[in-house]
Order: C-alpha cells, then sequence, then structure tokens
C-alpha cells in the first residue's frame, strides 16, 4: 500500500505508523459524561467501506494525516493534514 | 535422449552434474530437468503420501514432481525445481522424501494401503488411546509426511532485498510480454520487463513458430537486445513476480547467482519490492493434464514441456512417444516428435471427429490406463471400438491451458470462466492498475498475443499521459484453439489431480459425498492444492470434477483464493539482512567503546546498548560489581551514561501550555532554570512515560522520556500538537542524539562537578530541580540537577561529539574521588531503593492512582487522560496498588514475577492478592528490597503478605512496606 | 585529590563514524561529511514568509519547499520535515529564533557521502523511496526511511548522495551500505 | 456415523461406498429455539454445546457463506492456555481442559498435539514479566516452567544464541500448550452440533435482526424471515455489521493478520516457538509445512489478505530468530480479519436487547478458545447467566474501568492488542 502524503508525495506504507479511527481529533469535552467518553475512547463505526483514519508519517516528515480508505479495497480516496483537518472540525 | 538440433543450449560448453550420487553430461543451456532426460533419468522423485515413483512432468516452475535437493551442509536447499534449476559446473542434486532410495523406497507400502487412506481418514481416527497422538501417530505421519530436509545449520548463504520502481511493469517476456514492454520503452515510459526463465522469450524459445520473417525465439532475443540498449528499460531475467498488493506494490523473486558454481558476495536470491504505476500481466498459460488411472507415471508429461525439451533443449523424452489430448497441442506436439525423428507410437485425440493429416498411428479416443511401476511401458487407449494397448515410454498429454492469472486475483478478485477456452480468465480490474495480455488473458495464439501485448501498453502509456506510438507487430501464427473440455476419463482405479499432495479424482467425489461440497471444504479436506505447486496442475481439473460430483457448473462452483506468493520464496530471501545483528537498528552511546573497553557487559535497552557493570579486578559475580556501584553513588559519586533517555526539545509561545496539556500536573507554572518531575497519560488513563522536563527559557522547554517509550512519545506529542491542539504555536524537536548525558549522583557530585565547570556552582544558586547553562573548558554544556538515585546528583549534557571524551574524564575523575562508573544493575537497585518506578511498574495497565500518584492529577485544567482516568473501575481502593517489600521469612529473597497472597491463602488464582514487579538487593540497607502492586496495598503498610514464586521454587513472607526503603524524606538529594 | 582547575578540561571531538568510514567497494564510496553546525529550524505560526525572508537576507538562501534544497555546497537548507529545514553549514542567525524554534542539530547526525557509478542501486537495498532520476533529481531531499531508519536523503549529483541518520545509528548505516556495495559490485561480476 | 479404525478399515475393504455426509444440508425452518449467527468455531462450539449440555435441539446456525470459512480455518493453530490477568486465567484453563478431551467427545480427530509452547524473552524485565505469567498459570493450575538459556538451547538447539541481535535470555515453557488441526474443530463441531440435530445452513447471510419492545424476535436473512426468542451474535470478523442491525456500536476494530505456510518439509521444529521481540511465533505442521505468524498489519481491513512490509517483517523476525529456516520457502500467505477490542480481551455477554447475546472481540486469540468460548456461550443464552469462567468478558468494563484485561498493557488502541 503506498500513502500519498501532501507533504512527501507517493510513499510506501512502511513508513507510517496508524493510529485508528479519525474520530480521535473531536476529543469531547471534559464533561461530556461517561458515554460519550466510552464511545470516544473505546467504540468504533469500524465500517466495511469508506472511512476515515490516523496515520502518522513518522519515517518521513512526522506529519500526522487523515486518510480516508475503504476498509475492503484498501483504495485510497483522500489524504489531508491532520491539522487542517481539524480546522475542518473546528 | 539428446536429439541433435539447435536449441537454446551451447555444446560448446559441456558440463558435469551428480544426481543422487551418479555422473551426468550436459550442457551450458540445460536445466536440471532437462539434463536428467538428456541422460534417460525417468525417476526422479516420490511423491508425499503414497510414494509413487514421479517423473518429470512440466518444464517450468509449476513442476509438481521433480523436486530435489542441492547443497551440502548448511547450503542445503530443499524442494528446488529441477524444470527451473540452471545446470552448472559441478551441481549435486540429490532425490527427496524416499528412503533407503529413490529406487527403494520403503513407504512406497503406503501406496498398498491406498484404499484405507483416502481423503480425510486421519480425522476418522488415531483417537485411540488418547495420549498416543503425540507419542506415536504424529511422530510416525510426521516422519512421513514432508518432502526435502533442512539441513538444520544457520544460513551461510547471502540474500537481499531491493526496491524499484518503475511507470510500466511488465510480467513475463514471451510474446505478450516483449511486445508490451517494446511498446512501452519506445514511447519513453519506464519499464521494468520481469520474466521467470533465465532466457527471454517465453514459449517461443520452446516452439517452432515464425514471428515476421524470423523464428520466433530470434525475434524474441531481437526485441531483448533493443530493450537492454534502452535507458529507461529494466530488464530482469530469473525474476518472478510473486505477488501484487495494493497501491501498485509488486514482490518479486529474483534467483541472482543460483546458476552459478562459486557466487562469491553476490546474493544467491533477491527479494525485491517493485511500484509500478501500471502492471501488465503477461505470464502466459499453464498446461494443464487430463486425469485417467494411473496418470502419474515417470514418463507421463505435459504435451507443451516435451515440445519445450525438443526445440529449446534438443531431448526427446522418449523414444517412443504417444500423444493424448483434447486440443490442437497434441497434433502439434506429435509433429514436432516426427521432424525431430522420435517415433509417434499413438496421437489419440478426445475431441468427437477428431482427425490428423500427420504419419502417425490416430485414435480417436482417451487414454484410459497405464502400465509400468517405475517408468511408463504402455499405454490404453479407449476409442468406439474398444481399448487398445501400446507400448510407449513416454505420453505427451495435454488438457489444455489455464491462463497466469494467479497475480490478477492476489487481491481477492474472482476471476471470470471463459466456455470457449475452457478456462478461468482475468476479470478487468482485479488488481488496480494492472491489465492481462496474452495467453494469461486467454488469447491463446502469437498473433493474438502480440496483439494484446501492445494494446495493454498502449492503454497504460495513455493512463500513464504518454503518447503511444503506432506499434509495429509482426505476422505471427493466429491459428484458432480449438478445444473440448475433458478432466476425467471415468474409470476403475485412481487417476490424479493433484500429483504432489495425491489426491485423486475418488477424493474429491468422496469429500462431496460427505458434505465438503464447497470448493474451500473439498480443498481443505483433500488437502487437493495445498501442495508445492498450489494447484497450479490440478485445481482447475479438481474443480470440475467437484463441479460433476455436485451437479453444479464450474463458475457455480467457484474457485479458491489465489494467494501470494505465485511461487515458493525463501524466508531468507523475504527477510534478507536481518539474520545476526541486521533485525533492528543497532543504538550505541557514545560512551559504548569506553564501557566495553572497562569490560562492562553491554546490554539491550529497546535498541540502545547500556552496561550491565563495570566489573573491578577480583569481582566474580555481577553482585559485587553492582554492590559495589551502589555504593560509590551512596558514598561517593558514581556515573553513568543516560543519554538513552528521550529528550525533546519544545519550543513556542504555548509552550507551557501545551505541557499542561500533556502532562497531568503543571508546567506552564515551572520557573526559568527549574525542572520538574511530570506524569503522562494515555487518553484512557492509564499512565503512559514519565520523566523530568526542564525549563530553559521563557518559551522554551526540554522533556525527557524514558528510554523504552522515547518514540511512542514523539508520536504521541506530535498527534496532540497537531491533531489535537493545532491552535497551540509550539514546536517539538527530538534531541535526543544530540546531546550526550551523564549522571553524575553522590554526595561528591558536586565536587566532582565544579572541577570540570568553568564557573563553579553551589547549593543556591544551583539548588535541587535546578538547570541551566554552564560551560566546560569552553564547551556550552547543560546542567540539571536531578536524581534518579536519590543522592544529590547532576546530569551534565554536552554534544554528542565530545560524549565519549566527557565520559572517559568523569570516569577517571570519580575514581579519583572514590566512586567510578556504574551501570543499569546498580542504578535499578538505586532506585528501587527510592522506590522510583519504571515501565516494570508503569506497565501499561496502571493508573496514576496505584502508583500512589494522584496527588499529580492537577484539578485545574484538562488534561490527556483525565477524564478516562476518572471511571469507577479505576478508583476502587481494591486494586492492585504499589507497595514495599521486605523478606521478612527465613529465606530472605524476592524474585520479580512472584505472586503475593495472604500468609494462610494456599497459592490458588482465587487468592491472588497481587505480583512483584522489581527486586534487588540492597547493599545499602543490607537485605532484599522489593516493589510490587497489592490489593488495598497503601491501606496495607505494615501487614506481613506471603510471596509465592512456583516458577523458581522461592517462598517467604514479606513486610508490606512503604515503597520509598531510603532516605524517606529525601534530604540527601536537597543537601 | 580531585581536579578542581576547570580549564584543565580539554574535551575532544569525536565524528560520528570515526572508525567507521571511508569504505570503498567497487565503484563506489562511502565517506563521511566534515562536521558541519546543523540547525533544525521550524517556523512558528504565520512566521514563515517573514523567516523566508531572513533566511535569504541573513543566510542567502529560501526556505526549502518540501523536498527540496536551498543554498549551495557548505551552505545548504535541507527540507526537513513539515514544517522544518535543516540548515547546514553556517551558525544561524540569532535573529531566525524571532520566527521559528532553532535547535542545534550539529551533533545529533552522521552525515554520510555515498558516491560513484552504483551508488544509486545500493540505496535501493536500503529505502523504499523513488530514486528514479526523473523523480529524484539533484537537489531534491527526502525524509525516509534507510535500512529500518528514519533518515535524510538529498541527491548532490548523478551517482552522489547524501545520507543522514541518527548518530547513534552511524555503525548500522555504514554496516547496510557495505553490505549493500558489496552485493552491487559483486552483481557485476556475475 | 461413528467413526473408528475398524470403520476405516471395513469401508476400504469394500471400496469406500459406505461414506455418508458428516451433516444435513437443511432448509431454514420458520421458527428455532435459538438462532446462532456465524458457523465459524465460535458459532459451532456454541450451537454444540447448547444441544448437549443444554437440550437444546431446535437450533440454527446460519453462515452467509460456508462453514469455518472465517478465522477458524485461517489461523496459526496454537492452542495454549499461558494468561495472566483475572478473567481470562479462569476462562483459556477451561478452554484446555475442553481441547484435552475433545477428540473423544466428537468422535472427530482434530489433531490436538500438545508438543509444547516456548515463549522466549531477551532481557531481565522480559523474564520478570513472564515469571508473573507462568505463576500465574501455576496459580491457575496450569503448567509452566521457567527456562534459562541453557535451558532453551537443550530443547531448541537451531536458535540462534550466539549472534542474534536479542539475545535469547531464556523461555517460559508451557508443556501443554501446542496446535490443532484448525479446520477439523469446525468440522468436527458442526458434525457433533448436526448429529444432535442443530441445523447447519450455508450460505444464509443474515441481513437484519427483528427486535421488538427491546425483545429479540428473530432475524431476516437472504433465505427469508426466521423467528427465535434467542439469537447469538458469533461473528468475529464481521461482529460490528451485525451488530449494527441491533442498532449496536461495538468497541471493536477489524484488523487484518497474516499468516504463512512453508513447502513441506521433514520434521524439524518439534515444538510452538515465540519470539517476543519480533512478534513471531512458529510450530511445523503434521504435513511438514512451517507455520508461522506475527503481528497485524495495523490498519484497520476487511480484505482477508495483507501486505508486503508485515509479510517481510515477520521472514525478518524468522531469520534473526532461527537462521536455519532460511531455505524454507514461504507457500501461502493468508489474512484473517480481528475483532480488535480495546483490551486485547473478548466479550461474551448479553446485551440490552433481551434475547440477543453477544459474542466477539477475540482478537488474535480466537483458535484456542474455541471450545470454552462455545460452552460459555451456550451457557449464557442456555441460561441468561454468564458461565463463571467468561463472567470477566463484560461489554460494560471499557465504561466502567472495572476488570480491564490488557495482557498487552498497550491501552484502548485497539491495533496494539
Amino acid at each position: 500500500m503506498r500513502i500519498d502524503c501532501p507533504c512527501c508525495g507517493s510513499r510506501d506504507i512502511r513508513e507510517f505508523t496508524y493510529k485508528g479511527d479519525a474520530l480521535a481529533l473531536e476529543r469531547p469535552d471534559p464533561d461530556a459524561g461517561d458515554a460519550v467518553w466510552n464511545d470516544y475512547v473505546h467504540n468504533r463505526d469500524n465500517p466495511a467501506g469508506p472511512t476515515r483514519e490516523l496515520w502518522y508519517h513518522e519515517m518521513g516528515c512526522a506529519a500526522w494525516l487523515v486518510v480516508t480508505r475503504d476498509t475492503v479495497s484498501h483504495e485510497i480516496k483522500a489524504v489531508e493534514l491532520a491539522s487542517a483537518a481539524k480546522g475542518d472540525v473546528a | 535422449m539428446r536429439i541433435d538440433g539447435n536449441g537454446l543450449i551451447d555444446r560448446a560448453k559441456p558440463l558435469r552434474f551428480s544426481f543422487d550420487g551418479h555422473a551426468y553430461d550436459g550442457y551450458h543451456g540445460d536445466t536440471l530437468a532437462s539434463a536428467l532426460l538428456a541422460n534417460d533419468i525417468r525417476l526422479v522423485g516420490r511423491s508425499f503420501k503414497y510414494h509413487r515413483p514421479r517423473g518429470i512432468m512440466t518444464a517450468g516452475s509449476e513442476e509438481p514432481n521433480a523436486l530435489v535437493t542441492v547443497g551440502q551442509g548448511a547450503a542445503q536447499d530443499p524442494n528446488l525445481r529441477a524444470t527451473t534449476l540452471e545446470l552448472y559446473d559441478g551441481l549435486e542434486a540429490r532425490s527427496q522424501n524416499r528412503w533407503p532410495s529413490l529406487d527403494w523406497d520403503l513407504l512406497a507400502l503406503n501406496d498398498l494401503a491406498a484404499p484405507f487412506f483416502g481423503a480425510g481418514f486421519y480425522y476418522k481416527t488415531f483417537m485411540w488411546p488418547r495420549a498416543f497422538w503425540e507419542k506415536l501417530y504424529e511422530p510416525m505421519i510426521r516422519r512421513a509426511a514432508g518432502l526435502g530436509a533442512l539441513s538444520g545449520q544457520a544460513n551461510a548463504d547471502r540474500y537481499e532485498k531491493a526496491f524499484a520502481h518503475c511507470d510500466l511493469l511488465v510480467i513475463g517476456a514471451g510474446p505478450a510480454g516483449l511486445m508490451a514492454a517494446l511498446t512501452a520503452a519506445r514511447a519513453g515510459a519506464d519499464v521494468i520487463l520481469a520474466d521467470e526463465d533465465a532466457v527471454m522469450g517465453g514459449r517461443l524459445n520452446a516452439e517452432t513458430e515464425e514471428v515476421g520473417e524470423e523464428a520466433g525465439r530470434d525475434w524474441a532475443a531481437g526485441v531483448v537486445a533493443e530493450l537492454r540498449a534502452m535507458d529507461n528499460v529494466r530488464l530482469m531475467p530469473r525474476t518472478t513476480i510473486t505477488g501484487a498488493y495494493d497501491g501498485g506494490t509488486y514482490g518479486a523473486l529474483e534467483r541472482v547467482a543460483m546458476h552459478v558454481p562459486n557466487p562469491g558476495p553476490a546474493p544467491r536470491e533477491c527479494f525485491w519490492r517493485i511500484t509500478a504505476r501500471r502492471a501488465i500481466l503477461a505470464a502466459g498459460a499453464l498446461e494443464r493434464p487430463v486425469a485417467f488411472r494411473d496418470n502419474d507415471r515417470p514418463g507421463i508429461m505435459m504435451a507443451g514441456a516435451v515440445r519445450a525439451y525438443l526445440n529449446r533443449w534438443n531431448v526427446a523424452p522418449g523414444r517412443s512417444v504417444v500423444v493424448f489430448g483434447n486440443n490442437d497441442g497434441a497434433h502439434r506436439t506429435a509433429a514436432d516428435l516426427l521432424a525431430a525423428g522420435v517415433n509417434v507410437a499413438a496421437l489419440v485425440d478426445a475431441r468427437l471427429g477428431a482427425a490428423t493429416t500427420l504419419d502417425v498411428p490416430f485414435y480417436a479416443g482417451q487414454i484410459c490406463g497405464t502400465e509400468g511401476r517405475k517408468g511408463l511401458e504402455a499405454v490404453s487407449i479407449a476409442t468406439m471400438s474398444g481399448i487398445e494397448k501400446v507400448q510407449a515410454d513416454a505420453l505427451a498429454v495435454s488438457g489444455g491451458w489455464n491462463p497466469s492469472l494467479h497475480l490478477a486475483c492476489h487481491m481477492g478478485g474472482r476471476p471470470d470462466w471463459a466456455p470457449g477456452i475452457a478456462a478461468f480468465v482475468p476479470r478487468p480490474g482485479m488488481v488496480p492498475g494492472l491489465a492481462a495480455a496474452g495467453a494469461a488473458n486467454g488469447a491463446f495464439s502469437t498473433a493474438r498475443c502480440l496483439a494484446e501485448g501492445a494494446g495493454a501498453a498502449q492503454a497504460a502509456l495513455a493512463d500513464l499521459g504518454l503518447k503511444p506510438g503506432q506499434p509495429d507487430i509482426p505476422r505471427a501464427e493466429d491459428g484458432a484453439y480449438d478445444i473440448t473440455p475433458l478432466w476425467s476419463v471415468p474409470g476403475k482405479g485412481r487417476a490424479w489431480l493433484d500429483f504432489q499432495n495425491d489426491v485423486t479424482v475418488k477424493d474429491v467425489n468422496l469429500a462431496a459425498r460427505e458434505a465438503y461440497r464447497s470448493v474451500e471444504h473439498m480443498k481443505r479436506y483433500t488437502t487437493q492444492g495445498m501442495a508445492p505447486d498450489q494447484g497450479k496442475n490440478s485445481n482447475v481439473n479438481a474443480l470440475a470434477v467437484l463441479a460433476d460430483a455436485t451437479g453444479r457448473t464450474i463458475p457455480e462452483t467457484g474457485t479458491t483464493t489465489y494467494r501470494p506468493p505465485y511461487v515458493p520464496v525463501s524466508i531468507a530471501a523475504m527477510g534478507a539482512g536481518a539474520q545476526g545483528k541486521g533485525f533492528a537498528p543497532e543504538r550505541f552511546t557514545t560512551s559504548h567503546k569506553a564501557s566495553v573497553a572497562a569490560g562492562a557487559p553491554m546490554i539491550e535497552a529497546g535498541l540502545w546498548y547500556r552496561p550491565s557493570y563495570f566489573p573491578a579486578p577480583g569481582e566474580t559475580t555481577w553482585r559485587q560489581s553492582c554492590d559495589r556501584e551502589v555504593g560509590f553513588v551512596r558514598g561517593a559519586v558514581g556515573i553513568c551514561d543516560v543519554s538513552t533517555l528521550g529528550k525533546i526539545d519544545i519550543q513556542g509561545p504555548d509552550a507551557g501550555a501545551f505541557l499542561d496539556f500533556v502532562y497531568t500536573n503543571m508546567f506552564s507554572t515551572l520557573k526559568v532554570g527549574r525542572t520538574r518531575y511530570g506524569l503522562m497519560l494515555r487518553e484512557d488513563g492509564h499512565v503512559l512515560d514519565d520523566g523530568t522536563t526542564a525549563r530553559l527559557g521563557e518559551n522554551h522547554y526540554l522533556m525527557t522520556t524514558t528510554t523504552a517509550a522515547a518514540g511512542l512519545v514523539m508520536r504521541h506529542l506530535e498527534f496532540v500538537r497537531q491533531g489535537l491542539r493545532p491552535d497551540l504555536d509550539v514546536q517539538l524537536v527530538s534531541v535526543t542524539e544530540q546531546w550526550a548525558q551523564f549522571a553524575v549522583a553522590g554526595p561528591k557530585s558536586r565536587e566532582l562537578v565544579n572541577g570540570l565547570l568553568d564557573t563553579p556552582i553551589d547549593n543556591e544558586g544551583f539548588p535541587f530541580m535546578g538547570c541551566g547553562a554552564v560551560t566546560l573548558g569552553g564547551i556550552d554544556a547543560r546542567l540539571f540537577r536531578i536524581s534518579f538515585s536519590g543522592e544529590h546528583a547532576y546530569e551534565i549534557a554536552v554534544p554528542a561529539r565530545y560524549g565519549d571524551s566527557l565520559f572517559r574524564t568523569l570516569k577517571t575523575r570519580a575514581e579519583a574521588l572514590g566512586g567510578g562508573a556504574y551501570g543499569m544493575e546498580a542504578l535499578n537497585v538505586l532506585r528501587i531503593e527510592k522506590g522510583f518506578i519504571t515501565h516494570a511498574e508503569i506497565h501499561g495497565r496502571t493508573t496514576a492512582f496505584d502508583i500512589g500518584m494522584q496527588g499529580m492529577m492537577s484539578r485545574k485544567k484538562d488534561f490527556i487522560g483525565k477524564t478516562a482516568s476518572q471511571r469507577p473501575g479505576l478508583m476502587e481502593e481494591s486494586r492492585e496498588r504499589l507497595v514495599g517489600l521486605k523478606p521478612t521469612g527465613d529465606v530472605r529473597q524476592l524474585t520479580a514475577g512472584a505472586h503475593l497472597f495472604n500468609a494462610d491463602d494456599p497459592a490458588i488464582r482465587e487468592n491472588d492478592q497481587g505480583y512483584v514487579t522489581s527486586v534487588g538487593f540492597s547493599p545499602t540497607l543490607g537485605h532484599y528490597i522489593g516493589l510490587g502492586f497489592l490489593k488495598h496495598g497503601p491501606e496495607r503498610i505494615g501487614e506481613t503478605i506471603r510471596m509465592v514464586d512456583h516458577l523458581r521454587g522461592v517462598e517467604t513472607t514479606c513486610e508490606v512496606c512503604n515503597p520509598v526503603f531510603f532516605d524517606p524524606e529525601g534530604g540527601r538529594a536537597r543537601g | 585529590m580531585a581536579e578542581t582547575v576547570a580549564d584543565s578540561v580539554k574535551l575532544i571531538a569525536t565524528s560520528p563514524c570515526a572508525g567507521l568510514l571511508p569504505l570503498s567497494i567497487g565503484t563506489m564510496t562511502a565517506s563521511e561529511e566534515p562536521p558541519a553546525a546543523l540547525t533544525s529550524i521550524a517556523a512558528y505560526r504565520g512566521q514563515e514568509d517573514a523567516l523566508s525572508e531572513m533566511l535569504k537576507t541573513a543566510h542567502g538562501m529560501g526556505w526549502p519547499k518540501p523536498g527540496r534544497t536551498t543554498g549551495k555546497e557548505g551552505a545548504r537548507a535541507l527540507w526537513f520535515g513539515q514544517g522544518q529545514a535543516l540548515l547546514v553549514g553556517p551558525a544561524p542567525d540569532p535573529g531566525l529564533a524571532r520566527h521559528a524554534a532553532l535547535t542545534d542539530q550539529s551533533d545529533a547526525w552522521a552525515m554520510v557521502r555515498l558516491s560513484g557509478a552504483g551508488s544509486q542501486a545500493v540505496l535501493a537495498r536500503l529505502t523504499p523511496l523513488d530514486l528514479r532520476r526523473g523523480s529524484f533529481k539533484r537537489g531534491h531531499t527526502a525524509r525516509t526511511e534507510i535500512a529500518h531508519m528514519m533518515g535524510s536523503l538529498t541527491r548532490l549529483g548523478e551517482e552522489a548522495f547524501l545520507i543522514l541518520v541518527f548518530r547513534s545509528m552511524a555503525a548500522t548505516l555504514a554496516h547496510d551500505l557495505e553490505a549493500a556495495m558489496q552485493a552491487v559490485a559483486a552483481r557485476t561480476r556475475l | 456415523m461413528r467413526f473408528s479404525a475398524l470403520k476405516i478399515l471395513t469401508e476400504g475393504l469394500t471400496g469406500n461406498k459406505g461414506w455418508k455426509p458428516h451433516w444435513r444440508d437443511p432448509e431454514p425452518k420458520a421458527e428455532y429455539d435459538a438462532i446462532v449467527i456465524g458457523g465459524g468455531g465460535h458459532g459451532l462450539s456454541t450451537a454444540y454445546y447448547l444441544a448437549k449440555n443444554h437440550g437444546l435441539r431446535n437450533v440454527a446456525v446460519l453462515e452467509k457463506g460456508y462453514i469455518g470459512g472465517g478465522n477458524v480455518g485461517r489461523n496459526t493453530t496454537i492452542v495454549r492456555a499461558n494468561y495472566f490477568l483475572p478473567g481470562n486465567s479462569e476462562f483459556y484453563s477451561h478452554s484446555l481442559k475442553l481441547w484435552e478431551g475433545l477428540e473423544e467427545d466428537l468422535n472427530y480427530n482434530v489433531m490436538h498435539s500438545q508438543r509444547g509452547l516456548i515463549n522466549l524473552f531477551h532481557s531481565d524485565g522480559q523474564r520478570d514479566a513472564f515469571a508473573r505469567r507462568g505463576n500465574a498459570m501455576i496459580n491457575q493450575g496450569d503448567d509452566a516452567i521457567l527456562l534459562d538459556r541453557d535451558g532453551v538451547r537443550e530443547i531448541l538447539p537451531y536458535l540462534d544464541f550466539d549472534n542474534a541481535r536479542f539475545p535469547i535470555y531464556g523461555g517460559l515453557y508451557h508443556p501443554r500448550g501446542g496446535t490443532a488441526r484448525h479446520d477439523a474443530v469446525a468440522w468436527g463441531y458442526a458434525r457433533g452440533a448436526d448429529q444432535r440435530g442443530v441445523d447447519l445452513i450455508q450460505n444464509c447471510e443474515v441481513t437484519g435482526i427483528d427486535i421488538e419492545n427491546g425483545r429479540v424476535t428473530g432475524v431476516q436473512t437472504t433465505r427469508g424471515a426466521i423467528r427465535a426468542k434467542k439469537v447469538g451474535l458469533v461473528v468475529a470478523g464481521r461482529s460490528s455489521q451485525v451488530a449494527a442491525m441491533a442498532g449496536m456500536r461495538l468497541p471493536i476494530e477489524s484488523h487484518v493478520l497474516q499468516a504463512f505456510v512453508t513447502e513441506g518439509l521433514k520434521p524439524v521444529i518439534d515444538h510452538v516457538i515465540s519470539f517476543g521481540m519480533g512478534h513471531f511465533y512458529i510450530s511445523q505442521s503434521d504435513k511438514g509445512g512451517l507455520v508461522f505468524g506475527g503481528d497485524l498489519d495495523f490498519y484497520a481491513s476487511y480484505a482477508q489478505r495483507g501486505n508486503l512490509p508485515m509479510a517481510e517483517h515477520v521472514m525478518e523476525a524468522g531469520m534473526a530468530l532461527m537462521p536455519a529456516i532460511g531455505k524454507a520457502r514461504v507457500l501461502r500467505s493468508w489474512g484473517g480479519i480481528m475483532d480488535m477490542s480495546p483490551d486485547g480481551s473478548p466479550v461474551i455477554d448479553a446485551t440490552h436487547i433481551d434475547g440477543l447475546f453477544l459474542n466477539c472481540g477475540w482478537c488474535y486469540g480466537g483458535f484456542k478458545a474455541v471450545p470454552a468460548s462455545g460452552w460459555c456461550m451456550a451457557h449464557l443464552m442456555a441460561t441468561n447467566t454468564p458461565h463463571e469462567h467468561a463472567a470477566g468478558f463484560r461489554l460494560d468494563r471499557f465504561e466502567t474501568g472495572r476488570g480491564l484485561m490488557d495482557e498487552e498493557g498497550t491501552g484502548a488502541q485497539h491495533n496494539l492488542h
């Protein structure tokens, strides 16, 4: 698999580290309640299909990326910087 | 038998080789298989289960029978295909899976017991008595099974791995592949052309047909020469593409130096990772056998292989040959045999209304049986008029051709059934970016192969944004492929499908009868297709038999999954570079050489090496050294390289706010020139790491992490910075490597430090937890007054280039003060004496509450892990919580990993009270001390608890105590 | 008796690849670059333009775009990751600190030059980076994996590369380079 | 039909004509007492024990493909009871005891081979962590022996003891650990369940779960609606999708784990060996193939196939640990889809919907759990109360933080367990 890093261009997956669902960017308020926090820390949509997830270009430019990828075909549709994606969320 | 002809062998270069100890002759250009056939060797192996005699069946990597072992000692290389093993002078090959010899194999008795050894028989027996499985049945089965043998010695050959990138990868250099590569290369694309053969050309080298105005193989050689001369082309002969992976990545195995007797430092094999924007699968097709009674005897061979041996290697597989087929290939084979002067004893065509113009005995019918135990002697031919026996020493069979579509299916796609050729063909788009062409795509004439190769290349060029020129496609054979499917010939006896695993038509039928009707069930129950050829010779036939047995069509029955690798890949190739020290990078501190010179055993700490202890003359155990080194620190001054701890430079206007968010405690309030211990949680509320962070300037902090978690923490901090708090203006840079840092610890540490500094320090200017810039001999350095031993201590950091020099200086000066260097063992004892934790305690399951640091969790701010750490289950008093342990019983020893129990309880799981994490003998206190986790821990200080270590046979009673064993008030560090 | 005279301390510098390089095999040579000041420069928010200006004024080179270098032999800026550059050669102008986090990395990296015919083939055994001349040209730089290590790779010429890995891993780099150089050289003799 | 040596003999002598189907191929009924969704190892063993232990015979197993087609047929076949955290310890201990009687119970040879498992350690810290584990195993009543370096060398002389990047300090030896023939486990349970009246319905995909007033009433399938008051969801690998049909969002992420097998070789590895530093484990199948695996590919996937970097890493670990296997050739690789949970341990629990039960989150430890998982799941479905050996596998432990079973200590990141 290869990821098209916005900084570095297309790179082998071995340069990246995976974190998981991009929902990790949407950290709840401290007092959002147990259920919200449980959802944030533990529960996942885990779709068989397109998903947004976090990768870290650890062996490259050290950017955290939001990668839109299909979990069945492994096809990658979009890659953006997590800092930029975070901007969208905020 | 070698015959005349102008094949691709060099008769001017004779070679000597041996097989099972007998010497033979061959020529440069031979494979082991062609050379064996030239020497009339028919029996080359034994089958897996019934130990049936077997001979060479194919001329390619799909060979199921002719697997041999080459090499002696550590070089012993089993299961090599004689059909792809290039002959070299001195090659010594041995047959496999036979005892005592290939000719007389004791386990051939299995063949007689075959009625009891049908599909899945072992699931129904060997169950009584229970203990016999491991003791009797399984060892017996294991010894009988397996093919070749490993030497048992460590690999001593060289292997390598490499990466390659291209615009277009062309897989296979037959007519389609050559045409594709040529078309793309002429248009300027970066092309890699890979072929598993040593000589490119594919079937053109095995046939007698013409391309353009010249012999096919000459045309191929001409194209190869043109490609070789182009800068944008990389030719990779002897290279098999083994797998198609996501993102246009392909695995490939190159046989680099397996064909030379003395390769020197050249690798035996290279495993390639090829990234290609587009790929063309032009891997050709594999001929399939027909199942009929006793179709596995030596001398029975694929018809296409017979032509290859005749035309390329000038070898006749027999003196009197029967040819049997259900397509025109059989006729072509008979014609080539005649042209080579070999007697064709019969041509048998299974098609209705078949006829021939060749001057050979012709039969419209089917082969229904064979004779000849260790080599074919006769075949039985069933025709409308009855059964006729014909003497022959070779039988060429063609059941049709299966496109080599494996790679196209590696991403899980299922191929389409093409009734016209009675075969599966790749469905476009199964592997993004890969298109099939030629025989791999079901195009079975040379003309169509050339056209498809050119067409696929033009399509790829268009995708790549390159201008395709008009390809110059030479004229070639364009005969129709006329086939009538024939999978198995009905009749009694055993008809083989999977030659290697000894799976017969009966086995597939039995599986279907016993409810294993899914193709996957049938495969797994019978082991059909699971042998080294991975079903290349048998899967489609078996599928057809299963379809018939279950009353379904072939497409309804479906296929099993095609999985990488296409050909078996040695672990040494795919794991090249990792043997010995190569598995992971080694990290050396600047003091490494000096430590080794001082005799310190170096131990692994993550990727780093650190000294275990520094033995002094006369010391015979590590404990003696450790005790002495602890004494250095408690009594004088000790030196320890602490450079392996992670160091992260944190700068920016929001650096303080950032640290407040990642640590449980406050850092924005830390004064410049001060250092503070910090605790970091994961978002799930458990401890991630700890360490000290210094404030070097208003907007400048320096964080330290543990050695083990340095990378993890950096990743975490970057995530927080980029992903959670992009609002904060802060920058992170690892400076672990920039600074060599040494602990100088003990009552005489300031004396030692002041001996080095250009400007001495004192307690007021440099109090406990102070930090600042200093100079040593004019060199800028950093000094931190921090302590992991509880003593008055410093850590001094210099640019790494001076690390070696500074360590030697510190060590010498410490020795002059009655101290010296100390290693990890002493460091560990010192920290346990002080109750300081490491990852033995913060092992990922502990909370701040568990380690008694709940007070460090600020109530005034949010921080990573705060909310989750307050889950009720993580706050319960009954949790296993940190305590100190002192042995009080007769056994004055503690062991890490022991469990804790109440004094009178049996040591069973239900009574478990906790466990011991760290222990050491404290020379300071004169007894063992330990840290552990105990239910309700801190509430039980003063209680007696039982420690049980079943594994080491140690059991003792302990006093539960405060984890800080030494100087609990902390006066020594401050003084 | 302990030394107390501070100026008696004479620390001796050791380079990361001391005792490991140079190494010549076949047509290829790996050698350690002479020591140079290395400064990590990471721009603060909104300061990129001002930083680039000052870099030009003070050091005569612009802020490198991703994957590119600026400057020339002896005074170069390598793009060094998202929002980061590595200034190689000159001591950084202190004024840069107004716009960026400056971090001395002079001792943090082993700097190796690999040159001679076959160098690209050697690197193809160590890094997944696309090294083809059309993709990775002279003056291009990349942060990438080199023999399982985080590293930086820059093409200096047709068959000349600058390789940076962590100082502590210099021995691993030297070892892996040697193995790859041997294999590449041996292939030419097959 | 009972299998025996005599049966094989008589069949062999009479042309093997008397063998009967191992299970029926029934049409689904309109209603069952209980439905198990998922015809993998866990689903089949659940159905088997529902029938055998609890007398429920009007039971169906609904399988969208073929039985045993999931992870029970794509794993590295290791059977062990070497967990150390409460909740896991008693469960896997129970499972191993069931394994030890499985062939007799099922009258099907699953080739359970207690050849011994050795977990190697490479530092003092790892040794102490393994000591904690080994002591916990003995506290549980299972077996464990702490070997030093020489002890390991004695039984595994072909490992690299002299030049390895991470030297072998010793190993935790679990003599009762071993392997089993993975497919046979599914088939044996299938045959046993079928013999007890369970309907095994293949090619029957569940497309909806019917819930009325907080109670489950049945399922919708590609072969029609089927009513049942009890439904067990036993579909590791697809848990999130099926649970979503009941409106549930699970603490599960799906990841691919690759495994590999080499060509057949004469016996060379007699044990199961696990190399802690390299995430590598290996054994040799009875047919002679070296069967081995490593870590997850690390990214969420439903693709049942892996990528090269992890495959290479596994081979590299193999070469680092046992360079004597270098010339073994990898024949086939495959990928299984793992239900990764936040603490690396599974869930066997009732849900907030009456009659709907959940069995998921096996991470990559599911194969050895097959007997006890079915045993405990059947108990839960039949009695509505958790079995004592699976009482720790609660779904709410993540929300409460109570009884987390994080054996790896890597925390709530699913792919790190």
